[in-house]
């Protein structure tokens, strides 16, 4: 199954305003931030403190993907 | 959106709108964009956000802190797109009885605001070149121990 | 008097001058009038002041505040008169490089203001009575070991 | 010596908008402060928390008194 993934701010560097991975049931989050990593090796260290957001929540990286609507790449927050 | 916005903001005026007969204490913090950060002269900054998401947040956690805090009034909003130097990024107001609560409240949110709701800063130096922020406020080098420790050059 | 006047305090444009380059974090305190103070309605106060020292003694302490922090500015004007429900009593301003300077001195000064400077309060309340603060915040009934503990109803 | 002493505040109450009081040579503020509380019996738990300001200025109550300017009497502050 292949899923959407929005990028933010430093990320689009590494992949563009949006990218896609191809994900096996039963992976987690987590597996598909290592899958992006092996995408593009030079975005691991900045993937290790992002978040995936879905449904405008956070969700724990250990869960299996669950729903098919798009994944947002979060990564460390910089406002204010 | 009520929290983010991508003109001016207006703090005079929210601040003029931000009366309540039993706030003893109104605290009003604006987070404004430096000409220099690190040793560095800044041009001006451009924010980011993931919009939607950004909003409810800081909606949650002006509820929470009104209830953690004795509050009778929080707001909170962000600007995203370019601002110039002694713009102000985000603003802050918390109303209460005593200027204890209103000042912790006040800190609490923006401590939250920065650290957690997906917003970006990218700034742009006088020497042409550009970088996503790196939020932190800390001075150490140690940044190995806490998440918020990436900034990642831009390819102009 | 730069930082005593017995006309309505003007906190927007006070706010809006207070922009300086080498700020990122602006904190604003403005002390209202409550429309209730321990249980009793308040229907306006009145401010009386020593004010020549009162001027000079908020001076000298936002310069102390200035070097204690790293402040860019520092601004405090206290209100004298007839102040009504809601309408302010006394503003600070304060400017710094980071927020945290600017939280701290905000309420360094303003604890300052209110504890050292010459200034008082005369509170109206609803049933026709006055009487005279007594500024504590403590909301402890142990009033004997500091100096803050007076309140002197006022013959009518 | 008389001294006039400007009262503000509350102590308006006990003593009008100025009073005076006869003071020795070599006598303190403090003593000062005693023949206020003789004067009206009813101030004396305010005055025990007033400070005496000469030229703009808080003196040690323990000073002699010294220059023939006005004393200013101090209650406790409750601004803000």
């Amino acid at each position: 199954m292949n899923r959407k993934i929005v990028c933010f701010a430093g990320l689009k560097k590494f992949f563009g305003d949006e990218t896609s991975v191809e994900v096996a049931p039963e992976e987690s989050y987590a597996n598909l931030l290592e899958k992006l990593g092996e995408l593009n090796p030079e975005a691991k260290e900045v993937l290790t403190s992002c978040r995936i957001a879905v449904n405008e929540k956070f969700v724990p990286l250990d869960e299996t993907i669950k729903d098919q609507t798009t994944l947002f790449l979060i990564p460390p927050s910089s406002g204010g | 959106m009520k929290h983010i916005q991508n003109t001016a903001i207006n703090y005079s005026e929210l601040f003029d709108d931000f009366r309540h007969p039993h706030s003893g204490a109104v605290v009003l913090f604006s987070g404004e964009v430096r000409d220099n950060n690190k040793g560095r002269a800044v041009t001006h900054l451009e924010y980011e956000a993931y919009a939607p998401m950004a909003n409810k947040m800081i909606s949650e956690i002006l509820e929470e802190a009104k209830s953690r805090f004795k509050l009778n009034q929080a707001a909170c909003v962000h600007r995203v797109g370019r601002v110039e130097i002694s713009g102000c990024a985000v603003v802050v107001i918390t109303g209460s009885g005593h200027r204890k609560e209103a000042y912790d409240a006040n800190r609490y949110i923006i401590d939250r605001v920065k650290n957690e709701v997906p917003i970006w800063k990218h700034e742009f130096f006088a020497d042409g070149t550009s970088e996503w922020g790196q939020n932190c406020d800390c001075v150490s080098n140690d940044h190995h121990n806490h998440q918020h420790h990436h900034h990642y050059e831009r390819a102009e």
